[in-house]
């Protein structure tokens, strides 16, 4: 069933009783062509596209729990494209544009807005370095734009620029970043893969793959054997886990990244502020609340919760940056779980398995790339070649030494 | 959280800074015929268990010293703490 | 306006009256009033409107889960939006505005929401604004955006002041009603460290509330005998306003202490609120229940409310809600309320209960069997729609509802480690799991012991079993007599087949049909329900609606309510202003200033300071007559290069290497080979990631066989000497080597340019020689200067000139860099910033902070033969890997424009000379760039792929940011002497 | 005697007092301080030395020794700060070098750190807003070292709950004294 206008106003006028589920519920098939494993944005995304661009006929999304429940559920909502290095730029080029026109791609309203992401420098070598990044957007072929102080001071005259321990002397704006609805992310692609036949499975653990002479020929789960002709493993802060049950050891770390929104607010910050010499950024939600973040708690950890210190070391940087928010509450807090990376930089590749597919190391960025992410990653299945936008993205750079580490940071998955 | 410091008792976690997997602490011989792959396993990849996991501590804002902390990483539980110099001692490190 | 409903009685302070404004009205009240109940005492029931659709809201509770009574409180900079009433302690002067509401409260424009609620329903953005693209962000969104959002801030800068502070106890009671106060005393009178909280500004919790007896006083009575003898011992500390917010790792709670929130404006200097962490050894929740409401037609109209929040009012602030007021309930409180209101003259017009069988209550009429299926009222409560038994409706006329379905315990920190409640089916809610934070236990009502003197008892035995576990003794204690009536409840949840909409989140306007649509679309699990709704989301995060909109799933889905789910809480249990959680490092105290030894001097000088880390360090000492900051510049630059200058480098990290083996050591910290150092001098080095990316450089002098100084960049000293103890304690425990920082022991300054031996001989005493001979380029040794002072002297250069490094001890560092602005006048000393410093390691072409970015080798700095092969080092092995020896790697090299008048920008990125200029072409890039007043010229360094072949080559540097593409020529990055002449000298 | 005049760790040329109802917190430029570490295999030399030089055993982990002219604190494994008074002792190095020789390495420290004494009946509730030592814990010459005011500072316990001393990096002295200042204004 659509969504068109006509049809919100047939429904409003007859009680709204003609809406049906926005997926189904199905039980497992004994086969399919393609498995993922891992109901969130990724492989609900993955599914999508292998149903809608590859003409996959026989799909399956099993999660363990609910759809939507992991990262793509709790996040900032930030979605952007000002990476430096050249694996990334192609990547993260591709899912922005993609964000641009999903609301007609899955007839569902994620609420993209394209309101600006504003990154402030406070030194001249972050300014030199906002150069050399605004440039590389730009000529990637995404917008970036500098701005002295007085650029920001238009933008943003709430900001701290009389009393600042370190003085804002600019920031590097890119107008085309914004923040999406995360949680209709999940449900809009998982809505579209229905629609095309993708059995979408709740509550469906997978325990173990089933590996005959190195080629994975399906997934065991609390819901019995389902065979695949290949498995796609997009499960983020489980990585490690899952693949461990394959026998790989990954250049992955589990830690958590703690979010926060604050109480409701009339208008006030139209854009994402980032601040260049503390620990936060932040936006505000069509709804009212500031949805803000800091660093994560620098601790391995597969609990999704965090602790104190980084709470108050991020409302500390939030209040110097933009001292107006000193009245305004802290609502809640929560804890995502983020597939760290030794370098930062994701991984969309083969396995050593025949049949076995792996998409992770995410970090805290994966929600932006969701659409290009499942692009690539069903592209990847469906043809056993790289997608062309994510050809760095290879679980053996760090044997060959090609590291893609925008923050530079080396392998110290807690830095990036 | 709290780290039970086996010379000062408990400290807030606070004061620590964290590296990482505890087996940073087996860095190979440079001499080894395998030395790339060795150094490349040593560094990048990790266990990362949903459970009991030994990781390396500075105690920055404290005395200095590196602890390996046993600790879960599903409940935070702290089973273990040792002196890092004490656990490399064991491992066979020396010079 | 009068008190019309105040009535005699409660704990209030008649003897002193306040005054205060609410929407533009004046009222009265007293201390001890809370901004509610001293507006219901005026006969006030209109207090907010709603998020969604302005609906008239009246106070629902007594209590922090209030969903509906929020107001912005104060002006100007203190402006708090979206305050609950409930909690507003009233103070002379206060002044409060409703939100959400325009032109007013009484008539509020938006209101005409609720006319389309039809199309407002749950999930409806998701399926429209798509047509046509462009208008989501243009016409809709900022519409949304507008009309959505609750109160608002003024903007202006919160002018009150806000503490953190750290607390250690043996044992926290979190919060002081009956179970509270009892484990207070028995934990007291055993000498343990007690910390009490409570969120209220009276401890006592619901004691203070009923009109239960203990023993032979009344509760409240009770509660503050209990109270004062707690205060009387040392070990107890009493903190009333504070409300634990969190629960986190290892027994460490955070609390909100609301030091003055309750006076109009904080004691000049004192903080509004303190942000405590407490270490707690065990800590015991004694946080009570909540009541919940039930579900039925048009049940958000001003005046409903819960029945325990009707006899607070009644109770303890001595404020009717309404003249008439009836009872709809499902258990015995309803009755219990009846009785108080009677008891205090309020006519009860009927309570009507759920249970067919329910008990008769005296005074008033019984409708047993009965549900309430529509209210109404314009802008509060007039009368209620009642279903009899019999299938008959009937209206009764009342100006206030109590309504109770029942309690939920209080499990809220339980669950902030993710800790799940479990179901109990004889109080139809959910208690605390048995995956609590470790060390906390729970009593009293939270723990599903809803009767006083189960909670009187469970508290009491609770601490004793607390602190036996970290061997405490505590004895039993003496406890009254108190009510313990058994739970008598039939579970229900919402009225069915009401005509209109029956508000499940009174604050978000979620309503059964809400939760029905989401049900429909197969949003059924709880946290699909929660998301696609907003159910819970609002800022009482659903205290009084989760469970309600639960159960109503569950029916839907036709399984029980544990089978449907749960819904556990994160932190904050209530809302905490950011101020206080930022406490005093804000502002310019965000972070430590670190001053260098010359600060006063340089501030004399009217230097421009700049950031360098937490560090302030002069960037220039601007003229008379100057007025650009490139004139200062320049100048520094020729004088030094010219004669000499001098520059405060105290901010390097310095760090003392002793013992045998310190060189050895130094050998495996440096990439570079160290171990054949002679004593008196000093080396370059460069320092390799165990991935064999550079990150950082510096200089390591030898005083001894056993003892090196080792110099870090300012920016890296503290990660250098974590990475050197790491090597120390982990890798290689066995070496004799010790470590400690000396970086602010030493002001540490540079002599540069031509003259600086000459200067230098003037201030260093005359026994040491400072020829080129007897202390050469690299050569290092203990001196002492004007008169005996000891000083430590090295001869290194970062200028490329002759040039010294001296230092004494930070004390007389500011006498220093005196006596050598003295005694270099003859030669036209000047001193320089660090913007004079970074233009002339750029012409000597020298890496920094911009060229070590993490991402670049040796072999990328040209460094690469310096990496010794035939040594173990920290990253030698990983730097072999092919992708980072690859044929056209990047190669630091130099640039100058083609054309003199243009100027190179460091981020500049670099394109061959002719062809496309994109992404896939790259380069490389511009890394530092500056203006050589010595080459009279724009310079640059950076990497360029292949870069050390292509020496010659025209390319271009592009800079689109400014719309800026020149041409420069790829040189030597060593601008300026590049055969060392000039250091050597 | 050397012509160059020191200057305190808040750039003036005395030490600063600032006064309170039941605190005192005053600035100390008068204290001259070496670490002293035990070179790996000669502990017990070390030991033997130092405590020739002190009169005292050096003091066990969290634990420090008062005495004249001599003090001394457990700073890390096999280390110790030790300090006397600067004005006798401006080479308070060479004086522990001279003691345990080669068994130990010693490092100046004088100027490494600024020095606050605070003292006053009401100390301890000054204390818990500034970091977290448990101050009733504390006994005559512990040290615990432990956050203040985001830097990592050494808290001295000089007389239990009456008087301590605290340590933080000198560059940063004038951070730490406006913290200290403020929270006893905020308590006070």
């Amino acid at each position: 069933m659509a969504y068109s206008g006509l049809r919100i106003i047939k429904e409003a006028l007859t009680g709204h009783k003609g809406w049906r589920p926005a997926w189904r519920d199905p039980a497992p098939k004994a086969h399919y062509d393609i498995v993922i494993v891992g109901g969130g944005g990724h492989g609900l995304a993955t599914a999508f596209y292998l149903a809608k661009r590859y003409q996959t006929a026989k799909v399956a999304v099993v999660e363990k729990g609910w759809i939507g429940g992991g990262n793509v559920g709790r996040n900032t909502t930030i979605v952007r494209s000002n990476y430096l290095l050249d694996g990334n730029q192609p990547f993260y080029n591709l899912s922005l544009r993609m964000w641009e026109d999903l609301e007609q791609e899955l007839n569902y309203n994620a609420m993209v807005s394209q309101r600006g992401i504003l990154n402030l420098v406070h030194t001249d070598a972050q300014r030199d370095a906002a150069r050399r990044r605004g440039n590389a957007m730009i000529l990637a072929g995404d917008d970036a734009e500098l701005l002295d102080t007085e650029g920001v001071r238009e933008l943003y005259p709430f900001l701290n620029f009389e009393n600042a321990r370190f003085p804002i002397k600019g920031g590097l704006l890119h107008r085309r970043g914004g923040t999406v609805r995360h949680d209709a992310v999940a449900w809009g692609y998982a809505r579209g893969a229905d629609r095309l036949g993708v059995d979408i499975i709740q509550n469906c653990e997978v325990t173990d793959f089933r590996i005959e002479q190195g080629k994975c020929l399906g997934v065991e789960t609390t819901k019995g054997f389902i065979g695949a002709g290949k498995v796609g493993v997009a499960v983020a802060g489980s990585s490690s886990r899952v693949m461990a049950k394959a026998g790989m050891r990954l250049p992955i770390e589990s830690h958590v990244l703690q979010a926060f929104v604050s109480e409701g607010l009339k208008p006030i910050i139209p854009g994402v502020i980032t601040y260049g010499a503390g620990h936060f950024y932040c936006s505000q939600s069509d709804k009212g609340g500031l949805v803000f973040g800091g660093d994560i708690d620098m601790y391995n950890t597969y609990a999704q919760r965090g602790n104190l210190p980084v709470i108050e070391d991020v409302v500390e940087s939030g209040i110097s940056l933009i001292p107006a928010l000193g009245r305004v509450r802290l609502l809640r807090s929560w804890g995502g779980i983020m597939d760290m990376s030794m370098d930062g930089s994701p991984f969309i590749d083969r396995t050593q398995v025949d049949g076995l597919y792996f998409n992770g190391g995410w970090c805290y960025g994966g929600f932006k790339a969701t659409p290009a992410s499942g692009l690539c990653f069903a592209h990847l299945l469906a043809t056993d070649t790289p997608h062309e936008a994510a050809q760095a993205y290879r679980l053996d750079r760090f044997r060959t030494g090609r590291m893609i580490d925008e923050k530079g940071q080396g392998a110290q998955p807690n830095l990036h | 959280m709290m780290i039970d410091h086996p010379l000062l008792g408990l400290r807030d976690a606070q004061e620590f800074t964290y590296l990482g997997d505890a087996s940073l602490i087996d860095r190979p011989d440079w001499r080894s015929d395998t030395a790339q792959e060795e150094f490349h396993d040593y560094l990048y990849l990790r266990d990362n268990p949903a459970g009991e996991h030994r990781e390396l501590w500075y105690h920055e804002a404290g005395d200095r010293s590196w602890l390996v902390v046993t600790r879960n990483m599903l409940t935070h539980e702290i089973t273990q703490v040792e002196l890092a110099r004490d656990v490399a001692r064991a491992r066979g490190r020396s010079k | 306006m009068t008190e019309v409903n105040r009535l005699d009685g409660g704990q209030i302070n008649r003897a002193k009256e306040v005054s205060f404004t609410f929407d533009g009205h004046r009222y009265k009240g007293y201390e001890g009033d809370t901004l509610a109940s001293a507006l219901l005492a005026n006969g006030e029931r209109l207090m907010g409107r709603s998020f969604k659709y302005h609906r008239p809201r009246g106070v629902l509770t007594a209590g922090s889960e209030e969903p509906n009574a929020l107001v912005e409180l104060r002006k100007g900079g203190r402006q708090e939006p979206n305050t609950r009433a409930t909690v507003i302690e009233l103070f002379d002067g206060l002044e409060a505005a409703p939100q959400n509401a325009w032109p007013s409260l009484r008539f509020d424009a938006m209101a005409v929401n609720d006319r389309f609620s039809n199309f407002l329903t749950a999930g409806f953005y998701y399926k429209t604004f798509m047509w046509p693209k462009a208008f989501w962000e243009k016409i809709y969104e900022p519409i949304i955006r507008k009309a959505a959002g609750l109160g608002s801030i003024s903007f202006e800068e919160d002018p009150d002041l806000y503490d953190k502070g750290f607390l250690h106890c043996d044992l926290l009671i979190i919060g002081s009603g009956p179970s509270g106060l009892a484990a207070a005393l028995t934990a007291g009178r055993s000498g343990a460290r007690v910390i009490l909280a409570d969120e209220d500004f009276r401890m006592g919790g619901r004691l203070n509330s009923e009109t239960l007896a203990l023993g032979d006083q009344s509760g409240a009575d009770w509660a503050a005998a209990a109270i004062a003898e707690l205060a009387d011992m040392p070990n107890v500390r009493l903190m009333s306003r504070t409300t634990i917010v969190g629960a986190f790792d290892h027994g460490t709670y955070g609390a909100v202490e609301r030091v003055q929130d309750h006076v109009a404006v904080p004691q000049e200097g004192k903080p509004r609120q303190i942000f405590w962490r407490i270490y707690s050894r065990r800590a015991l929740l004694c946080a009570g229940a909540m009541e919940r409401p039930i579900a039925f037609a048009d049940n958000d109209r001003p005046g409903v409310m819960l029945a325990s929040a009707v006899r607070s009012y009644l109770n303890r602030w001595a404020a009717a809600p309404a003249q008439e007021i009836a009872i709809f309930t499902n258990n015995d409180d309803g009755h219990r309320t009846a009785a108080d209101l009677i008891a205090k003259g309020v006519s009860v017009p009927a309570v009507i209960d759920v249970r067919a069988d329910a008990p008769s209550v005296a005074g008033t009429e019984l409708l047993a069997g009965a549900e309430v299926i529509g209210t109404s009222g314009r802008l509060g409560l007039s009368s209620v729609t009642v279903r009899l038994a019999n299938g008959q409706t009937r209206k009764v006329n009342c100006g206030a509802l109590a309504v109770s379905g029942g309690w939920n315990p209080n499990v809220h920190l339980t669950c902030h480690q993710r800790g799940r409640p479990q179901w109990d089916a004889d109080l139809a809610a959910f208690v605390p799991g048995t995956d609590l934070p470790v060390g906390m236990s729970v009593a009293g009502a939270a723990m599903g012991q809803l009767s006083t003197a189960q909670a009187l008892s469970s508290g009491a035995c609770g601490a004793a079993t607390a602190l036996e576990a970290i061997g405490i003794t505590a004895s039993a204690i003496d406890l009254p007599e108190a009510e313990d009536a058994p739970i008598s409840l039939k579970p229900f949840w919402h009225v069915s087949g009401g005509k209109s909409r029956a508000w499940v989140d009174l604050q978000n306007d979620v309503t059964v049909k809400d939760v029905k649509l989401a049900h429909q679309e197969n949003f059924v699990s709880v946290e699909h329900l929660k998301r696609y709704t907003t159910l819970g989301m609002a800022t009482d995060q659903g205290k009084t609606s989760n469970m309600l909109g639960l159960a109503v799933m569950a029916e839907l889905t036709g399984k029980s309510i544990p089978e449907t789910g749960t819904t556990i809480f994160r932190p904050p249990y209530t809302p905490v202003a950011m101020g206080t959680l930022a406490g005093r490092a804000t502002g310019k105290h965000f972070h430590p200033t670190r001053k260098t030894p010359s600060h006063r001097w340089a501030e004399e000088q009217g230097a421009v300071f700049t950031e360098v880390g937490d560090w302030l360090r002069a960037q220039w000492f601007p003229k008379a007559g100057e007025t650009h900051w490139r004139q200062s510049v320049d100048r520094e630059v020729l004088q030094t290069r010219n004669s000499v200058g001098v520059c405060d480098v105290t901010t390097l990290g310095k760090i003392d290497v002793q013992g045998k083996d310190a060189a050895a050591f130094l050998n495996k910290m440096y990439a570079n080979a160290f171990a054949k150092l002679p004593v008196g001098k000093v080396r370059y080095g460069l320092m390799l990631r165990e991935d064999g990316i550079a990150y950082d450089d510096g200089t390591a002098a030898r005083f001894a066989e056993d003892h090196f100084v080792v110099t870090t960049t300012t920016a890296n000293a503290v990660l250098v000497y974590r990475n050197m103890e790491f090597a120390r304690q982990c890798l290689f425990p066995d070496m004799d080597v010790q470590l400690i920082s000396t970086t602010e022991a030493w002001a540490q300054f540079a002599v540069a340019g031509p003259n600086a031996r000459k200067l230098l001989q003037k201030v260093v005493d005359p026994e040491f020689d400072l020829s080129n001979e007897g202390f050469p380029f690299m050569a290092c040794g203990e001196v002492t200067v004007a008169g005996g002072c000891r000083a430590r002297l090295f001869r290194i250069s970062f200028s490329g000139e002759l040039a010294y490094e001296i230092a004494v001890p930070t004390r007389y560092g500011d006498a220093l860099v005196r006596r050598l602005m003295e005694a270099g006048e003859e030669f036209g000393v000047v001193p320089y910033g660090t913007e004079a410093l970074g233009v002339m390691r750029i012409e000597k072409g020298h890496a920094a902070g911009n060229e070590l970015n993490g991402t670049t080798s040796a072999l990328n700095l040209g460094m690469g033969r310096m990496v010794s092969k035939k040594k173990d080092c920290i990253g030698n092995t990983l730097s072999e890997r092919e992708g980072m020896n690859e044929e056209d790697a990047l190669k630091l090299v130099g640039f100058r424009p083609v054309k003199s008048d243009e100027t190179i920008s460091a981020g500049a990125h670099l394109m061959n000379a002719s062809g496309a200029v994109n992404a896939k072409v790259d380069q490389g890039y511009v890394t530092s760039a500056a203006y050589s007043p010595v080459l009279e010229s724009s310079i640059g360094i950076g990497f360029l792929k292949n870069g050390d072949a292509r020496k010659g080559e025209i390319i271009r540097a592009v800079n689109p940011l400014a719309g800026q593409e020149i041409q420069v020529e790829v040189v030597s990055a060593h601008f300026v002497d590049p055969e060392g002449e000039r250091l050597r000298a | 005697m050397h012509s160059l005049k020191s200057i305190t760790a808040l750039a003036a040329s005395s030490a600063q007092v600032d006064s309170f109802d039941g605190l005192t917190i005053q600035e100390r430029a008068d204290c001259a301080f070496a670490s002293l570490a035990a070179r790996r295999g000669e502990e017990a030399q070390c030991a033997a030395g130092a405590q020739a030089l002190l009169g005292a055993e050096l003091p066990a982990p969290g634990k420090g020794v008062l005495g004249e002219p001599y003090s001394c604190f457990w700073m890390g494994a096999d280390q110790w700060m030790i300090s006397a008074g600067y004005a006798a002792h401006e080479t308070l190095d060479s004086e522990v070098k001279e003691a345990v020789g080669a068994a130990g390495s010693v490092t100046e420290q004088s100027d490494g750190w600024c020095r606050f004494d605070l003292e006053g009946a009401r100390l301890g509730d000054v204390l818990e807003r500034l970091c977290n030592v448990d101050l009733l814990a504390m006994q005559v010459g512990d040290v615990s070292r432990s956050r203040l005011e985001h830097m990592a500072c050494f808290i001295w316990c000089l007389e239990p709950g009456q008087k301590v001393a605290i340590y933080a990096p000198r560059s940063s002295a004038g951070s730490l004294h406006h913290g200290l200042v403020e929270a006893a204004h905020s308590v006070l």
